[in-house]
């Protein structure tokens, strides 16, 4: 159990705290590689220090509360985002047993409604953030992203009710293993695994999308788009509160990653393996498949952002409302049918 | 306006498929300008005689076979004009293309471009391109007279100028020589245009040919501010437009005024504006100690040329130098009285800033009844030499040298001054006088000996001028004051009419103008709550002064208007109407 | 557009077919553009100060003929400025940057030149509008950018500075004839 | 003004005035007697002229200018008129003036050193049909070729070139 726990924080820290600098840094090369450039580079071989460059800048740089300013919201602010989405990391399973160690710091019973929850809770940080600072493009940007969340979160919930009802479940430990059968028993898709996303894929491009817009992420970047809003609802804060807002927002973007892996793309398992494995062995090599696979979400993360232009607000509400809602209420229903027909 | 009204016959004429009612002697081209359509021309110009040489004013008429030059058409009733057919537009581009043939391409170095006719038709009306493969003319650029240069290139022989010097001037100095495409502007060998109104020729040219040498690469006319004003520089008052750039003024035109300058002014006026950007413009408040030892009686024997030099008096600034003022006022109320005052207006200020002047005088100076008032009198230039063109145009240069002295005699007059000049200066060198005001603002001013050794001897002296000169060199107070290029005001011409000058820059330095001089020892004496602007302080004039009654800063507008009613105002006939007749 | 003013324009009912309104397609195919790029795509960044932009030839067809650096007024044929202080350059300047003031000369094929010609770098936006502006080619923009200087004044360029044909200062070697790549 | 007509001309000048309706009418006749009595016009005739009319300088300066018939004091004994006009233009009168000015030796619009010949360009001399025209002392010569010319500049007391072809072809002359 203490073994259990201790790897399970071992990798969570090390998802939570050293990803994103490296996510940091991936980003900035992506896009110099996208935009023909060359990217960072003077800090370190290929400017690989250039995050540790970056970080001690924000440690040394003045904290700067702004005169007017909510002194108690404006510093919590940037804990409240930053938390909650490292907290949802917590029910991610993100590997088999190494042994007896449980690759997952929590199985919970109630799996998904806790992470869709306690992301839900990242919505306070920006907007105690863009209300504390007593400055008006926070607060508009603020005000931005909380409609933003509420209108995304509820598209999210609705895919994933469509995913619980395929899997008939929302432990997600469950949902992997019932990702790990093949997706039928005879025919050509018999060697495909029983993945998420081939078993729903229009829940999975919702779910994808709402992702996005959930991260506050290009296309969808409401809050912080620098051409409007300056630099959104931190726009006011310096050293480490920006910080941690900076790494709530790329760990956000991680938990999101896991959660795309585990429900829709077969979490840590790949096709071929041996599920009731548990040697030591077969837990690297999940971890290293649940890693693989995360990474390449985040890869597209950025390559989407640094390829899709930004939408416009109205736009970005319509998309939600007139577009993803009323499709995903259909895939509902549609699976809801297929799952009566064929029980 | 005063013209007398007229029964003007009119026939019915349709332009355009507009109906006009177009007046029987007037030209097509001129009814069309007055309905608001446009049509181009350089030749004619509505003060001069009809000349019809350019050709640009061809437009087609439902009377004749071939297109007519509007500016030499009189309507026929019912007869339709065409100014904007297929067949105009490649006419004009035709005519267009002809007078640019000889015409060099030196727009960048010309200072009329950015107002230049012939620029603006190019490209409103032109062809994009010239047929014309051959080597152009090259004609003589030589000066005409002293105010007046000519780049022979650039004239397209509309002979505005040869008609101005005939019919508004008079003296016909200017001629068009040789003929063909060597055709060029002159002068008779050894007589060159030098009538005090040459200037003009380079408003009326509708091209670069020719410019008043003050304006010659000075700067472009794209960036000039225009403030509309008027002249300061005689008792006529033309009408002006102030033209500004980066906070000096570049140039002074005239500005059509039918009732005043017509659209002329002399080329004295022309470059009145010089003293105003003089290097040694005095912008500082200086305050003195009070002259000593003038005891009264023998004021006369003390006094000198060589009275305080200005080291004695100190930098100061707009309130400590008005807090002097209003001290010295005071102490010289309390133990003198009245009498121990004088005050010395001018008949260069506006008449707001008289109207202030006049009522800061018996403000600072008090009344006692049954003593004697303050010593008043007035500042002006001598008389210059009046000028009348020997044709007997409308245009004429007033003797008159100053540019208020109607509106002076109107306001101060009378009621403020009442005494003769000589009284005045008895007065000042009787050593009566313990605080002497004197309001300068006059270039090139040279107060006759008297006085000035009067003011030397005087224990206080005010004075308010815009150059150094004598009156300032024996100020106790100096406050310096804003030119005419700087205030708001209104001036009244030799003919009574009032016309509104504007603030085209800002005053020197920390100079403040006197209106808000005036007003602010007004105001701190308790006399009135705020500091107005001159239309304000105009309105309180109009209420009080019967002559400018039911007159105000918007109905005198662009043009003026008439305030006085001892002379008739008869508006000679221009060019045209007298040759017509 | 009638009505009130609208913030945003009316949305063009163009978009018809399904691909289209359900951006998907779109967005793959961008997503494959980037992709190309990021792949395939070679970078354009010239690193300075290791590489020279004078030295570096990225572009073969393109010789730093973009790149707007510090002016030159051109000289003509016999060593005098071309400019003839029309001041098109300083009435197009956005940074109001350019201050003329002209002078009379009695040359034969002009009569008028600039007394002083002083540009503030310090204002200067390198638009080059100035030299579009310009009637005559006189005032360039050349590849030339790092000077540096000590004091603000050092960065106000009179016309002697600007007239600059030395060939080994980085603006000089760009006056008259040849400008490179233009 | 220290030029005065003599009595004869004045009497002639009286009479001329009575002949138009605006005594301005009367000036290129004036200026003929002007001519006639001085020689030539020079700015101290023109300047007679218009204290006879009663106009300003400049305006006899114009007319005079204007019209290349009136002798001026820089006009030599014989003037020859070559006429610039487009018709001749179009038929070489360029070339022919500067023939003729290379043959006398003086440049276009001047005069040689002895007073003998002028060379001026001119507009119009209403024989646009017979074009190149050039005019000498009331002759006008026609079509008028290089050897034509030559046989013009002859009668003026040049010599022909040697070089020069013998073939002359003068019929077309007319006075």
């Amino acid at each position: 159990m203490i073994w259990s726990l201790l790897v399970a924080f071992g990798v969570f820290f090390i998802l939570t705290n050293g990803l994103p600098p490296a996510l940091v840094y991936a980003e900035r090369k992506l896009a110099a590689g996208i935009q023909n450039r060359v990217g960072p580079n003077r800090v370190g071989p290929y400017g690989l220090l250039q995050p540790i460059a970056d970080a001690i800048k924000l440690l040394f740089k003045e904290d700067v509360t702004p005169r007017g300013a909510d002194k108690f919201l404006f510093s919590i602010a940037p804990i409240l985002s930053f938390v909650p989405a490292a907290l949802a990391f917590a029910i991610i399973p993100f590997g088999n047993y190494a042994g007896e160690v449980r690759l997952q710091v929590a199985d919970l019973n109630v799996g998904i409604l806790f992470a869709t929850a306690i992301i839900s809770l990242g919505a306070y940080g920006i907007a105690f953030g863009g209300w504390a600072s007593n400055s008006k493009f926070p607060l508009l940007a603020a005000v931005r992203s909380s409609a933003q969340l509420i209108s995304y979160e509820v598209v999210m919930a609705l895919a994933l009710v469509a995913m619980i009802m395929t899997y008939g479940t929302v432990r997600t430990e469950v949902m992997v293993l019932a990702q790990a059968v093949p997706l039928a028993e005879t025919g050509p898709f018999a060697y495909l695994p029983a993945w998420g996303v081939f078993q729903q894929p229009i829940a999975f491009v919702l779910f994808v999308i709402c992702c996005f817009a959930e991260n506050n992420r290009a296309p969808f970047d409401m809050p912080e788009c620098e051409a409007e809003l300056v630099g959104g609802y931190h726009t006011e804060y310096s050293s480490m509160k920006f910080a941690l807002f900076f790494q709530g927002e790329y760990i956000a973007m991680t938990t999101m990653s896991a959660l795309i892996v585990t429900i829709f793309l077969g979490g840590w398992h790949f096709p071929g393996m041996d599920v009731a494995d548990h040697s030591v062995g077969m837990g690297i090599l999940t971890i290293l498949v649940f890693m693989a696979k995360l990474l390449g979400v985040l890869f597209f993360y950025i390559w989407v952002r640094w390829t899709l232009p930004r939408f416009r607000y109205d736009q970005v509400m319509r998309l939600c409302w007139k577009g993803c809602i009323p499709i995903a209420l259909v895939n509902i229903a549609i699976t809801g049918i297929i799952g009566v027909l064929y029980s | 306006m005063s013209a007398p009204a007229k029964t003007v016959e009119t026939v019915k004429i349709k332009v355009n498929g507009k109906e006009l009612d177009a007046p029987k002697d007037q030209p097509v081209l001129q009814t069309c300008l007055d309905n608001g359509i446009y049509i181009p021309h350089y030749c004619y110009h509505p003060a001069l005689s009809i000349s019809g040489n350019c050709r640009m004013c061809l437009c087609t008429a439902s009377n004749a076979p071939k297109a007519v030059i509007s500016c030499a058409t009189f309507p026929a009733e019912g007869a339709e004009y065409t100014t904007e057919s297929e067949e105009v537009k490649k006419l004009r581009e035709i005519i267009l293309e002809f007078l640019l043939i000889n015409h060099p391409l030196d727009c960048p170095v010309c200072d009329q471009a950015g107002e230049c006719d012939l620029q603006e038709f190019s490209f409103r009306f032109g062809k994009d391109d010239s047929r014309f493969e051959e080597e152009k003319n090259y004609r003589h650029t030589k000066k005409l007279g002293t105010n007046v240069r000519l780049y022979g290139n650039r004239c397209i022989v509309c002979t505005r100028c040869v008609r101005f010097c005939e019919e508004i001037a008079g003296d016909a100095e200017l001629c068009v020589r040789e003929r063909g495409d060597s055709n060029i502007i002159d002068t008779f060998p050894g007589i060159p245009l030098e009538n005090p109104i040459s200037g003009c020729v380079a408003d009326i040219c509708p091209v670069g040919a020719l410019f008043v040498d003050d304006f010659v690469h000075k700067t472009r006319v794209f960036f000039l501010e225009s403030t509309t004003s008027v002249c300061n520089m005689c008792a006529t008052g033309c009408s002006i437009n102030v033209d500004t750039w980066q906070g000096e003024v570049q140039r002074l035109r005239p500005r059509h005024n039918p009732d005043v300058n017509d659209y002329w002014m002399c080329d004295r006026g022309r470059v009145g504006y010089k003293y105003s950007g003089a290097a040694e413009r005095l912008s500082r408040y200086e305050v003195g100690p009070a002259r000593a030892g003038s005891s009264a009686g023998d004021g006369k024997a003390k006094a000198g040329p060589t009275d305080p030099p200005r080291s004695t008096r100190a930098p100061s600034d707009f309130g400590k130098a008005l807090a002097a003022v209003s001290d010295r006022a005071e102490r010289v109320r309390r133990e003198h009285g009245p009498g121990a005052f004088a005050f010395v207006a001018s008949a260069w200020m506006s008449v707001e800033e008289m109207f202030l002047f006049r009522r800061l005088a018996t403000t600072l100076a008090g009344a006692v009844p049954g003593e004697a008032g303050p010593a008043t009198g007035i500042l002006a230039v001598a008389d210059g030499e009046a000028w009348t063109p020997r044709v007997g145009g409308a245009f004429k240069i007033d003797s008159d040298r100053n540019p208020n002295r109607k509106g002076a005699e109107m306001l101060l007059l009378g009621s403020f001054i009442s005494e003769p000049f000589s009284v005045l200066l008895d007065r000042l060198e009787s050593g009566a006088i313990k605080f002497a005001w004197v309001v300068g603002g006059i270039p090139d001013f040279s107060p006759m000996d008297r006085f000035r050794d009067a003011l030397g001897a005087i224990s206080n002296v005010v004075v308010t001028d815009i150059l150094p000169g004598p009156l300032s060199e024996r100020a106790t107070i100096l406050l310096p004051a804003a030119s005419f290029v700087e205030k708001d005001g209104v001036f009244v011409n030799g003919r009574g009419w009032a016309q509104r000058c504007r603030a085209a820059l800002p005053p020197p330095g920390e100079t403040r103008t006197e209106l808000d001089l005036f007003q602010e020892l007004l105001r701190r004496a308790g006399e009135r709550e705020r500091v107005l602007s001159a239309q304000g302080v105009y309105a309180e004039l109009a209420a009080e002064v019967g002559a400018f009654a039911d007159t105000s800063y918007k109905t005198l507008g662009a043009l003026g208007a008439r305030v006085t009613d001892d002379e008739p105002a008869e508006r000679e006939p221009t060019g045209r109407e007298a040759a017509k007749r | 557009m009638a009505g009130p003013a609208t913030t945003h324009a009316p949305e063009t009912p163009s978009q018809t077919g399904i691909g289209e309104r359900l951006f998907l397609p779109s967005v793959v195919k961008g997503l494959l553009s980037t992709l190309r790029h990021m792949m395939f795509g070679e970078s354009f960044t010239v690193e300075y100060p290791e590489e020279s932009v004078y030295a570096v030839n990225k572009f073969p067809n393109d010789e730093n003929r973009r790149f707007r650096g510090e002016h030159i007024l051109v000289k003509d044929d016999q060593g005098r400025e071309k400019c003839v202080a029309c001041m098109l350059c300083s009435a197009a300047c956005p940074a109001v940057c350019i201050t003329i003031v002209p002078e009379e000369v009695d040359w034969e094929d002009r009569d008028r030149r600039p007394k002083v010609f002083e540009i503030d770098m310090l204002r200067c936006i390198y638009c080059g509008f100035c030299e579009e502006a310009c009637p005559c080619d006189a005032i360039r923009l050349t590849p030339a950018f790092y000077q540096v200087s000590r004091t603000r004044e050092e960065k106000v360029y009179d016309k002697e500075k600007l007239l600059n044909d030395d060939p080994d200062d980085p603006r000089g070697k760009y006056q008259s004839p040849i400008h490179p790549g233009k | 003004m220290s030029r005065e007509l003599s009595p004869e001309a004045q009497k002639e000048f009286d009479w001329l005035v009575t002949r138009y309706p605006q005594r301005e009418a009367a000036m290129l006749p004036t200026l003929r007697l002007i001519e006639r009595e001085f020689g030539c016009i020079d700015p101290e005739g023109m300047k007679l002229c218009a204290q006879l009319i009663g106009c300003s300088p400049a305006k006899v300066f114009g007319v005079v200018t204007f019209y290349t018939h009136y002798k001026r004091e820089t006009d030599g004994e014989n003037v020859v008129y070559v006429c610039g006009t487009l018709p001749c233009a179009l038929r070489g009168s360029d070339a022919l003036a500067d023939y003729l000015c290379d043959r006398v030796g003086i440049g276009l619009g001047e005069t040689t050193e002895d007073r003998k010949i002028t060379i001026k360009k001119v507009e119009c001399l209403a024989l646009c049909d017979q074009a190149p025209v050039c005019q000498v002392e009331d002759v006008d010569w026609l079509r008028v070729s290089k050897e034509k010319a030559d046989e013009m500049l002859e009668s003026l007391g040049i010599p022909k070139r040697e070089t020069a072809g013998a073939a002359a072809g003068g019929e077309e002359k007319r006075s």
